[in-house]
């Protein structure tokens, strides 16, 4: 998605454009561009937009909200937008009211558990969540003993052991230790931590295309100005073919993560078909940072290496953002057992059924 | 630099039902033994009276007009009837060519009287039409091109020969590009002109190629003073390299340029059963994901094409991606299958299916635009050329 | 290796020159090249190189015949010369007279078993041996109650169920019905199938290795004839950066085939080390046989396709021969899990032996 | 088109005693808390006694001629100290590029007095040395170096600066090439020089740049009138092109070239444990074998330089192979961990590892010759340039 789409997308884009510009922030040493980026994002509305109006949020269409992030994923922007987003979608399925304020989710990793135990409090450790130590809330998946529960946290009343990402953003372990939620309520039949988990690797995908698209525009703008043996690399057939590539990983990673963005937002159910679209859009995503930023990089040569030039804002986020809500591998595991379950006369059908 | 879009398409309605009535008739042309799903080498001998059935169901020229046989559908529903046929390893050469490269050739350029006599019956399934560009010495360098036309009383003689010329041996028609002036200094693609070839005309020899599929599709054909009439020219004199671009573009994102060893990737399914191991089950995911993830890039194409858009770039990237990925299935597949049971029922069929489209391989990136090409044109999208 | 070592080599590799021109052979429609191929390669010992003197061989090194196997895998010759070799070596184990003509050696898979009955009969089935048909005899290991032997049949005994490899070469399935050996004897103390698979393996590897520098060597002649777009192909950097991809495979195959025979010639056991080498040559020389056949039809287009061509009688070969005496992945998983047992702390000092 | 030859070397007797000794020597050292051979990121701040240690033993300049401190030993022999070294995680740092890229050079082309002064103290590990190459605008391009050395009394005055310098920061001295002349029409990389430069001089200032790894290895360096005496002049005026190709060969398939992200393979059969499932056994056993291989192409080239020769296209090769090889290990790598139980002892050093391997690999496949520069060299040596 290469364009603003309507008013919600054109608000954020140009919010990121003014406050969230790539060269400023990779200068400014003192994070001073985080709170005014923040605040903007907030007065727009933009971080509880999947949040109906009725429950203090912005009531934007799924689809807006999906936009959104691959446009925040354009500009590797590094506060909790996108687990905000997320944070506020979990808690309209569970009819929990937004706080204000940012917010992420836990658990991150599909294998992460929260029990919910009979006095209501909550327990258990959530590794890689981003921007725990950051938020005001955290949004929560529980298991009790009559099933999946969703709930809100205050941040300040959770165990935070702060750890950083791949491309040095908070990723935290968030220790739950018999602490009463804010407010909790039961999931809506059918809805497991799994849901939540595609959902969540759907929005990863999506900031990882965005970010793939602006590794192809740097790279293509820096292979024409570079100039070695005497002409712009971009002129030389092997550079060509490697941005060639580049475009097709970037085209795949946009065409799976907006493909599997529309099935959600038309389809309320995660059935098979959106399974399959959603965990398609992380598994293809992942690969496709791992062979984009590669190229990007190569075609930088040394200065892409340094924290100097922006390349590494969008190449390590890209390659960062394929281990929450499940890595590729983890995905592509249960994609296969799924098809091989539903067996090989049932693939084709499954492909073709959108 | 444009910017790339594969914007999410949902096939419309209808294109369910006709999914549907396509199933159902290739069900009923598997019972009646017209061919094997499970056999992707054949000959497809018996494929003119299964040609005429798809046309008598109206699926060749779909999205042409009516005046002209066709039936005015969507690029969409199109879509489902080719990707349906090639899932079934439907025998489709006879008229594919014709359906998706030498008819919208005709609707653009031939004379109203040859589009009222030709079109039709290839909307019938009655015609196989054949692509005459390749040369002995011109492959991906179409504009190095040899072989003459040299005007003559109410026409021309074609003398020289065209290559890798698929369904030559059984073609009724080719269109071709011949020499017709030198090239200039100033363009060295200028000189060639697109002729509608009668392959039944006197001086056209056709000779087999064998190639290593054991497949015979490839052909010579040699022209020796073979006549062609001045209105089967097609599109300006010396101007061909104007149309034969776009030509090219035609055969460039459709299912078919990622589903063509696509039956491994179901015998693989078959033969690891219900329930395979982490590594047979993560081998299956991705390229699912991947398979899935190139028919909704192809989808989007699609859709493009429906609303008037000439993708390109996209259409290339499609075939880039697409084809590297149709190459490397069965290698993958062969990997995955490696401890697949002795007794998995299907294992012989699946070593067959391996071995065929393990030597397929080598050709889905050089076939209608190589790797190399295809990778030229995206970086001319993006501004590098 | 790319030039004649010794004697042997020299004689096998006039032979080939002589008598098994790739382009003469293609064009040969009734294959009467086969028999004074055969002959010739007869009369200089070389199908028995690996068979003592004393047991009807020539008694030569195993470092010549391995440095033979990989002349033949340069000219890809189809007749049996690898596999009589090796049958030969299999009776030399077992201090079995070798007969005259061609053999070949069962099983060919690592996974089939060929049963030593208590009336001395062997039953069992074995698929994918190459040139069964056309062989005289067969050179066998068999399981029985008292351990492993190693026995020599007469193919005419044997129920033969032609089959074709990728190359079209024979491959065939032999079935072992209670059938009464020529010759049993007990395999030495420390012998057993995957050996002759580790061995067989090498051999395959060598065959590869030798079919890829042929691969690189008329993909390079080719690029540098064939014009396109007014000069050689070879003169576009795409194409240039494709055969150096080649060469590096051509060199890794060969690097890990040779070194992997030297281990062999050099050590009369077959241990961990031994294993690493034997082993790691099947699965890195299947893995460039992949790589390296794609990449040579790469650079030839269409005419490579066709049969008319002596490409294919290479790049199929190199193909084929990966499946068999194990598939890379047979190998890689034995090694992987050998690597394992012994622990990471072991890994190194391993691949450091020598 | 030349032959490939990697012949199986077997290393002689004298390198297992020499293997026992170094992993004996590092296992003190770690033992002494030196370094961590767990943890690659780190700054080598106290690898200056470390070397001096290391160059106790003999292992610094191990090739070179006695009279110059060296040791006469052999290629295999060196080769087997620098893999130790590699794979143990040492600090080698501050010495490396002494010992394999400046010694060497000086040895052929620095005047006598000046390599009885400085050889001796290399091989003692007193000395750091740094490369002035690249600059920020001619990074593969070494040719379009601008950074000018003008004559004065004496000696000369560099002006200009060089980039990406590894380990200036810490460096006794620079070997680099500047423009002495200007390029010529015929040969464009006619015009440079190679000089000895102490970085103690004057007019030279040393800023570090930040890398994505969180390491500062990497430096620009900037000149200011500094002087270099005549005697630190190193081969023929203007000729420096002649000397940089073979000087970067020296650096072209050592072990170091392939195994700068070892440690993750070994963390990974450590997570794994001694029965993993098929998955995690192929991925290993493809990794080994791909691994030894290298390994064993690298000894062969480090067997035909103790022979003699010069193995530039071989060497090209193995750096070819090695870095793609060492740049995908950890992703592959990652791959084979998702998996790995919760429990795994190493977990969470192997994500660390991981971590700072990941943003590692993007230079591998830059530094020291780009990998479109080797397979240029590489297709030259084929003969198709």
């Amino acid at each position: 998605m290469a364009e603003a789409e309507n008013i919600v997308v054109a608000t954020a884009e140009k919010i990121f454009a003014d406050l969230a510009d790539p060269q400023t922030i990779n200068h400014d040493k003192n994070g001073g561009w985080r709170l005014p980026l923040w605040q903007a994002l907030s007065e727009a509305g933009l971080p509880l937009a999947w949040v109906a109006e009725e429950l203090g949020g912005a009531g934007a269409d799924l689809a807006d909200g999906f936009a959104v992030v691959n446009a925040a994923g354009r500009f590797a922007v590094a506060v909790p937008l996108a687990e905000t987003l997320l944070a506020g979608w979990l808690l309209q399925q569970g009819g929990i009211a937004a706080p204000e304020g940012s917010m992420t989710i836990a658990p991150a990793r599909p294998n992460d558990r929260i029990a919910l135990g009979a006095d209501g409090t909550l327990s258990g450790r959530a590794r890689g969540v981003a921007f725990a130590k950051a938020a005001r809330h955290v949004a929560v998946v529980a298991h009790g003993d009559d099933g999946v529960s969703i709930a809100l946290v205050a941040a300040d009343q959770l165990r935070i052991e702060p750890g950083l990402s791949l491309a040095n953003d908070p990723s935290d372990t968030v220790i739950f230790d018999r602490m009463a939620p804010v407010a909790i309520r039961s999931a809506p039949a059918g809805f497991d931590q799994d849901n939540m988990m595609l959902m969540g690797g759907v929005v990863r995908g999506l900031q990882i295309a965005g970010a793939l698209d602006r590794l192809l525009e740097i790279s293509v703008t820096y292979a024409g100005e570079r100039v070695a043996f005497e002409k712009p690399i971009g002129k030389f057939q092997a550079v060509q073919h490697n941005l060639a590539r580049l475009a097709g990983e970037a085209a795949a990673a946009n065409a799976a993560a907006t493909s599997a963005a529309d099935a959600i937002a038309r389809s309320g159910a995660f059935d098979d078909a959106v399974f399959l679209e959603a965990a398609s859009a992380k598994i293809r995503c992942a690969e496709a940072a791992e062979k984009g930023a590669a190229i990007a990089h190569q075609v930088h040569g040394a200065i892409g290496f340094t924290t100097e030039h922006i390349l590494h804002r969008f190449s390590l986020r890209a390659l960062a953002w394929r281990d929450d809500f499940g890595s590729e591998s983890h995905w592509a595991v249960a994609l296969g057992r799924r098809i091989a379950a539903r067996g090989a006369d049932e693939l084709w059908p499954l492909v073709a059924s959108r | 630099m444009t910017a790339l879009r594969f914007d999410p398409i949902r096939l419309p309605p209808e294109c369910e039902e006709l999914r549907k009535e396509v199933r159902a008739f290739l069900a009923e042309e598997i019972a009646a033994g017209t061919f094997n799903p499970f056999q992707p080498l054949r000959e497809d001998a018996d494929a003119r009276e299964f040609s005429r059935r798809v046309g008598e169901r109206g699926w060749i020229g779909m999205t042409w007009p009516k005046k002209y046989g066709g039936h005015e559908r969507s690029f969409l529903e199109r879509y489902v009837v080719t990707e349906e046929m090639r899932v079934a390893n439907a025998p489709v050469r006879r008229f594919f060519v014709a359906d998706r490269q030498s008819g919208p050739i005709l609707l653009r350029y031939a004379p109203e009287h040859i589009k009222m006599d030709i079109l039709p019956r290839i909307c019938r399934g009655e015609l196989c039409f054949a692509i005459g560009m390749s040369e002995p010495n011109s492959g991906s360098d179409l504009f190095a091109a040899k072989t003459r036309a040299t005007r003559t009383e109410g026409g021309w003689l074609i003398n020289g020969s065209k290559i890798w010329t698929t369904s030559a041996h059984m073609a009724d028609y080719m269109i071709a590009i011949f020499r017709t002036s030198p090239a200039t200094k100033e363009n060295r693609r200028h000189g060639l002109t697109q002729f509608l070839v009668n392959m039944k005309s006197p001086g056209i020899k056709v000779n087999p190629i064998g190639q290593i599929t054991g497949q015979k599709e490839f052909n010579e054909v040699v022209f020796t003073d073979a006549f062609v009439p001045d209105d089967h020219q097609l599109g300006e004199i010396d101007g061909a390299w104007k149309q034969a671009t776009s030509e090219l573009a035609y055969e460039r994102s459709g299912p078919e340029r990622f589903l063509e060893t696509y039956y491994v990737l179901t015998e693989l399914v078959r033969a690891v059963g219900p329930d395979p191991d982490t590594r047979g089950a993560e081998g299956i995911g991705r390229l699912v994901a991947q398979l899935h993830t190139m028919r909704r890039m192809s989808v989007s194409v699609a859709g493009m094409l429906q609303a008037g858009k000439e993708p390109v770039v996209e259409a290339s990237i499609v075939k880039d991606v697409g084809t590297i990925w149709e190459q490397q299935l069965p290698h993958r597949v062969r990997d995955l299958a490696a401890f697949v049971e002795e007794e998995a029922g299907n294992r012989e069929t699946l070593e067959n299916q391996l071995s065929f489209a393990i030597r397929t391989a080598p050709k889905l990136t050089i076939q209608g635009g190589t790797t190399e090409v295809l990778r030229g044109i995206i970086a001319r999208g993006l501004g590098l050329r």
